[in-house]
């Protein structure tokens, strides 16, 4: 196995397409791992961190552009991030223990394809937007569009994602997202739900993207659930509703970590409790 | 001197303070030495094969590819072991593998390479033709006459003709008659229940590094709970002379029983002797998992007949508990200790050792007491709750005292389990409001406690400081008990004192640190050099003065006259003997050597708030007190924390900690991602209430105190979330998803 | 002579009786007279068994001192943790 | 397999050392360095014994490879006292018995330095999920979190 850290997005680009079984290196919290239990056996390690830009969140076109090597704790530390897109921050926040936070990335933990990555939902619900570089150039990928499934990305030989994009932050909007896991900490979400909103002047919805993560083999763009909230006051009718509809939405499985029926339960939970943060931050509450 | 000391009005000037303890630095800065921390010059890396298979018949071991490869000096299968003595047969085969792989992560081969990625390669270079046979691993199905058998002819002669081979053992313990005290009962309650199996968790995996040369001379430096068990393991396996074996205990990161057996250490001595070269193991989490450790799985019956006033007229119980792929479970101990806590006129228990394609138990901090303990104060509490008593005052109604019988045979000295459930009564917890959703659950606990082989030597230095020899790895703090214990009894400052943990060159042999036995009888025995040091020293004082030793006594640290010679001289303090050691005799020294017995029982009650959130199921601990009877308290900063530390593990068994098999037999959960032991922002502070009824079997009264803490939490836990779901639970863990399901169920 | 109380499925070995009495003054002498007069204990005995005299409870110690007064139970081989 | 050179600096030293491409920070400062108060409990980022801070950040050396210290600051347990002088939760943490074992002692205290350094006055809720990746299994935590909020005290009427 060998390691490079290019500079330079074109010589990343080089590397990785140059060689078979080459591994993107960014927070490295998943690969690694992979890499000690021998689940993955690389020809060529390409560490990102060390490209120009890579590592900072930049204001673009009233949103904001983050970096692929930008780790969870300095988003956690980024003002201007955490007024706009806190639910995204949270559930970035979520990944791991502390220690982790001090190297997991939105990028990686998108890549890694887990249908159980926390911030995924998070960025689904935000309308956030990946990217890519690679061989061809670069191109812009929704999000949502990125996991194919379990451990598959649309990514092709040679590309990774350089950047994620949160777009502007709409008047009277807030985002949330809620994890469920058996501890408190230390666990990966047994069901995840990222939701983002905006109200008019009278509390009504006027626009909602509900996503769910765990219970499915990828995120779940759940779009009977906004409609079910879509022009209505989120009151106790409305939280059922919604709830109902993410539940139905649900498909999981059975495993280790939680049962078919609790997880498609806890969904609608979890999407009822966000979306009364989501609302709350909406209207500027402190929350 | 006798061992009855009149404890109870002893004034006590180091036992009961707090002192920094002796390896405080070392483990504070990063220089205390464990398993995986030593290194040796030309040093080789061990690994092991393990099967991938619950139970496989293995038809063929090559490795000669695996030997071929460039960098591998050693390959091991278990036929370089060839036969070994009976009484370490089953732990050779659990080593090592024979005919057949019996669990998931069985050790198959091992290999000693240059490097750990050759030894990797090397790994996958040795082939193994394996005959898959049908596995079980679910207690209750390897009972059934037609479950996949592992053992035949393993079968005790208590077992019924016509079970499972699986079957190894029945045993009853109690006394009365069940069947006329029922009858004298208002309500009979029968109630099943289930407990997963979990793991000791220790956050060291295990490591040894070992040498050994051609004249059957070896070296093994091991994280063990008992070096000298460790060295008359690996002496019977390998047919090695036990004096030619030296066996050092490094610091050890935890064990809870986990670490009272061996693993690695053969066959790393195995390795070393086949490659001439020293060779070092380290267990990978995964390892540790698959292949160490657990506890038994269970599933237990209980009957119990209760008066509507909540004395209980019957008590039954029926045990059965797997202990993986060897006899050996727990078992025994569960039906003993279960209603220990009782004074009962009608006790009944039968336990069950039953064999599954696990890893082999492993003994596991009161091993077997808490799964029974989940169970009976289970039932108890069901029944007191539904006659609308207090359950405090059900178990004191029937709480055992001096002079019960207890339900295991004996009748009991003076013990503390009403003092215990008396402290807990007037506690402010009891009766602090609780809110919505929660609940507050009461359970109680015993343990037996051990004494057992005991070898402590105590040595005078020319300055007239102490060094304590000692033979039981220090897992908790026992080198500050020891070190209090000899300083206490010489009358001198604690820092006068170094007690080190001795190789087994250097000491006699020494039970492993198990069954709470070390503060009692570690601590006893440190006493006894003490005094017999004092003797000495007193003696030499007596020439010195040309009067008879009898009229010198010991005080402050200092030989005095005594009797008709009384202030006829000036003391003589410890510095000023030893100074002169060289003309009075020599070097002055006192050892004691023990198998200790008369460990005192130990009792405790547990109390705990829990909420559980309607919606998720989820479990979260809002407080928690321990009242627990420790004798005498050495430091009571480490009994504290072996209170704290038993009961957030019981809370983890309670809650979350399980291991999962698949319909394949292989453990799904092999880390500590899945295997979920309690973080600390699950936990609230575990407040502690230390009770002292003096042990009369140790000289200032020492109970064991670390196994008794783990027996009660998982039934408190359980009493409280069936009270804060309003619906009981009976299967543990109590996981997000089973209590929502019982809400749902229930509601 | 010592009266001993057996375990309950300890007894089903001895005959049924819950308790036996033995000659013996020591645990050893006690050990010894166990298996000598109730030949179907032997194979419990010999997987190593503890005794509790007097509520203090013994594994090993031959030489401990048994009267006739002594509450002498056998218990399961215990196993710490 | 060519190995790679890595110019780094840890505990305030300049260091220098080889690794494979595979070794992670934990092996380096291990096998290579002797580096051995730094503990390795999971090898997946679980159990925190493996704390070390990388420019000021705290991060498990087993989710690192040694290769990434190129040009980094390092700092581990060994660089936690000032010769004999123990950092204030050091000491504490012996005078409050906040240890049994010790195994996951090493790594709890980087990281309870780590948030020290960023938040004098944590809340007992803080501590507790800061400190919810150092698994340790012997204490039950309630020494651990009580001696972190004595220190902190203790720091702040320091200062």
């Amino acid at each position: 196995m060998r390691f490079e850290a290019p500079r330079s997005v074109e010589e990343a680009v080089t590397a990785l397409a140059g060689q078979t079984g080459a591994h993107v290196l960014a927070g490295g919290t998943d690969l690694l791992v992979k890499l000690r239990s021998e689940m993955i056996e690389p020809e060529l390690i390409v560490d990102i961190k060390r490209i120009k830009g890579v590592r900072e969140i930049a204001a673009e076109k009233g949103g904001w552009r983050i970096g692929a090597a930008v780790s969870g704790a300095e988003m956690g530390e980024h003002a201007g991030l955490v007024a706009d897109w806190p639910g995204v921050v949270e559930a970035a926040g979520l990944i791991g223990s502390t220690q982790v936070q001090g190297r997991a990335t939105l990028a990686g933990n998108l890549c890694n394809a887990s249908p159980a990555a926390d911030s995924v939902p998070a960025m689904v619900a935000a309308g956030a937007v990946a990217r890519i570089v690679g061989p061809e150039g670069t191109r812009d990928l929704a999000v949502i569009d990125v996991p194919k499934g379990p451990g598959k990305t649309a990514l092709a030989r040679g590309e990774f994602i350089v950047s994620i994009f949160l777009p502007a932050k709409a008047p009277r909007s807030g985002d949330a997202y809620l994890r469920f896991i058996p501890r408190t900490e230390m666990d990966i979400a047994v069901v995840g739900c990222g939701i983002s909103l905006s109200l008019d002047e009278a509390d009504r919805v006027t626009a909602a993207r509900v996503a769910l993560g765990a219970v499915g083999p990828k995120v779940i763009l759940v779009e009977a659930a906004a409609e079910a909230i879509k022009r209505r006051v989120l009151d106790e009718a409305a939280l059922a509703d919604l709830a109902a509809a993410c539940s139905k939405a649900a498909t999981p499985i059975d495993d280790k970590r939680g049962t078919v029926d609790f997880r498609r339960h806890v969904a609608g939970v979890l999407a009822r409790r966000a979306a009364v943060i989501a609302a709350a931050r909406a209207k500027g509450d402190k929350a | 001197m006798a061992l009855d000391d009149s404890n109870k009005t002893r004034v006590f000037k180091v036992v009961g303070t707090r002192p920094d303890r002796p390896d405080g630095i070392d483990k504070v800065t990063g220089r205390a030495r464990f398993g995986a921390d030593m290194v040796a010059p030309g040093m080789l890396t061990g690994r092991i094969l393990r099967s991938p298979h619950a139970h496989a018949r293995i038809l063929r071991i090559d490795a000669s590819k695996a030997e071929a490869l460039p960098g591998v000096k050693a390959v091991v299968t278990r036929a370089d072991f060839g036969d070994v003595p009976d009484h370490v047969a089953d732990i050779m085969e659990n080593c090592m593998a024979g005919e057949k792989a019996l669990y998931d992560g069985h050790a198959i081969a091992a290999v000693a390479a240059i490097s750990p990625a050759v030894a990797r390669q090397a790994l996958r270079l040795i082939e193994v033709e394996y005959d898959v046979l049908p596995h079980v691993t679910d207690v209750d199905e390897a009972m059934k006459p037609d479950a996949p058998v592992l053992h035949e002819g393993r079968q005790q002669e208590t077992v019924p003709p016509g079970m499972s081979q699986n079957v190894i053992a029945r045993s009853e313990f109690g006394h009365g008659d069940i069947e006329a005290g029922l009858k004298q009962a208002d309500r009979v309650l029968e109630r099943t229940y289930r407990t997963a199996a979990t793991h000791q968790g220790y956050i060291e995996p295990h490591a040894c590094l070992a040498t050994m040369s051609a004249d059957g001379q070896g070296d093994l430096w091991v994280c063990t709970q008992g070096h000298y068990m460790v060295r008359n393991t690996c002496a019977a396996i390998l047919g090695l002379e036990q004096g030619q074996l030296r066996v050092t205990a490094s610091e050890i990161g935890g064990g809870f029983g986990g670490k009272t057996t061996v693993f690695l250490e053969p066959v790393a001595l195995m390795l070393a002797k086949k490659s001439g070269r020293p060779v070092k193991m380290v267990m990978s989490r995964s390892e540790v998992l698959r292949a160490t450790g657990p506890t038994s799985s269970t599933s237990i019956d209980v009957k119990i007949g209760m008066r509507k006033d909540g004395k209980i007229t019957a008590a039954y119980a029926e045990l059965r508990y797997q202990g993986g792929a060897w006899p050996g479970s727990p078992v025994n101990m569960g039906a003993m200790s279960g209603f220990a806590p009782y004074d009962l006129e009608n006790v009944k228990t039968v336990g069950w050792d039953v064999v599954t394609n696990r890893p082999k138990a492993a003994a596991y901090r009161a091993p077997g007491a808490p799964m029974a303990a989940f169970a009976i104060e289970s039932a108890i509490d069901e029944l007191a709750k539904g006659f609308g008593l207090d359950p405090l005052a059900v178990r004191l109604m029937n709480g055992a005292d001096e002079g019960t019988k207890s339900s295991y045979g004996p009748t009991y000295p003076a013990i503390g389990l009403k003092a215990t459930l008396e402290a807990a009564h007037k506690h402010p917890h009891w009766t602090a409001p609780l809110g919505k959703n929660q609940g507050r659950g009461v359970a109680c606990g015993f343990w037996f406690n051990f004494g057992g082989d005991t070898c402590v030597s105590l040595n005078v230095t020319p300055d007239g400081t102490v060094t304590v020899s000692e033979g039981n790895p220090d897992i908790g703090g026992s080198r500050a008990s020891m070190t209090m214990m000899a300083a206490e009894e010489l009358g001198i400052p604690y820092d006068q004192v170094r007690t080190i943990i001795a190789d087994t060159g250097s000491l006699g042999q020494n039970e492993v640190t198990d069954g709470s036995r070390v503060t009692f009888a570690v601590g006893l025995a440190t006493i006894e050099a003490a005094r017999s040091a004092k003797r000495e020293m007193c003696r030499r004082a007596a020439m010195i003065w040309g009067i008879d030793e009898q009229a010198v006594e010991w005080e402050d640290g200092a030989a005095r006259p005594a009797g008709p010679n009384a202030g006829k001289f000036p003391p003589m303090t410890i510095k000023e003997i030893a100074a002169v050691a060289s003309n009075t005799g020599g070097p002055i020294a006192g050892h004691h050597e023990v198998t200790a017995e008369g460990a005192g029982v130990s009792f405790a009650t547990h109390m705990v708030d829990v909420e559980v959130d309607p919606d998720t199921g989820a479990t979260k601990i809002l407080r928690y007190t321990v009242f627990q009877d420790a004798g005498k308290a050495v430091h009571p900063s480490y009994v504290e924390g072996q209170f704290q530390g038993g009961a957030v593990q019981g809370i983890g068994w309670a809650l979350n900690e399980e291991y999962i098999y698949g319909e394949d037999g292989i453990l799904q959960n092999a880390g500590f991602l899945d295997y979920r032991i309690p973080v600390a922002s699950d936990l609230p502070m575990i407040d502690t209430v230390i009770l002292e009824i003096p042990n009369p079997g140790h000289p200032y009264g020492v109970r064991g105190v670390g196994e008794t803490s783990i027996v009660p939490p998982l039934a408190a836990v359980a009493n409280a979330v069936s009270e804060a779901a309003g619906v009981r639970m009976t299967q543990l863990p109590m996981s997000p998803p089973r209590v929502l399901a019982a809400i749902q169920a229930g509601g | 002579m010592v009266k001993v109380l057996l375990w309950g499925s300890l007894a089903d070995l001895a005959g049924g009786a819950r308790e036996v009495e033995v000659e013996a003054d020591t645990l050893r002498a006690l050990l010894d007279g166990l298996a000598r007069d109730h030949p179907g204990l032997r194979s419990e005995l010999s997987r190593g068994i503890s005794v509790s005299i007097d509520g203090r409870i013994y594994n090993d110690s031959w030489f401990t001192p048994i009267t006739p007064e002594s509450e002498v139970v056998l218990l399961k081989r215990l196993q710490g943790g | 397999m060519s190995r790679i050179h890595v110019t780094t600096t840890i505990n305030g030293d300049a260091t220098e050392f080889l690794c494979e491409a595979e070794a992670t920070l934990l092996d380096v400062l291990r096998d290579e360095l002797g580096l051995t108060g730094t503990k390795e409990g999971c090898g997946t980022g679980d159990c925190g014994a493996c704390s070390v801070t990388v420019d000021g950040r705290l991060v498990c050396s087993c989710l690192m490879l040694g290769a990434e210290a190129e040009g980094r600051e390092i700092t581990t347990i060994e660089g936690m006292a000032t010769g004999e002088r123990l950092h204030p939760l050091q000491k504490k943490f012996i005078e409050m018995a906040a240890l049994q074992c010790g195994i996951c002692t090493p790594g709890i205290l980087v990281a309870a330095k780590s948030l020290l350094e960023r938040n004098p006055d944590p809340s007992e809720e803080e501590v507790r999920y800061w400190l919810a990746g150092n698994l340790c299994r012997c204490t039950g935590y309630d020494k651990i979190i009580r001696a972190v909020m004595e220190t902190a005290a203790d720091m702040r009427r320091a200062s």
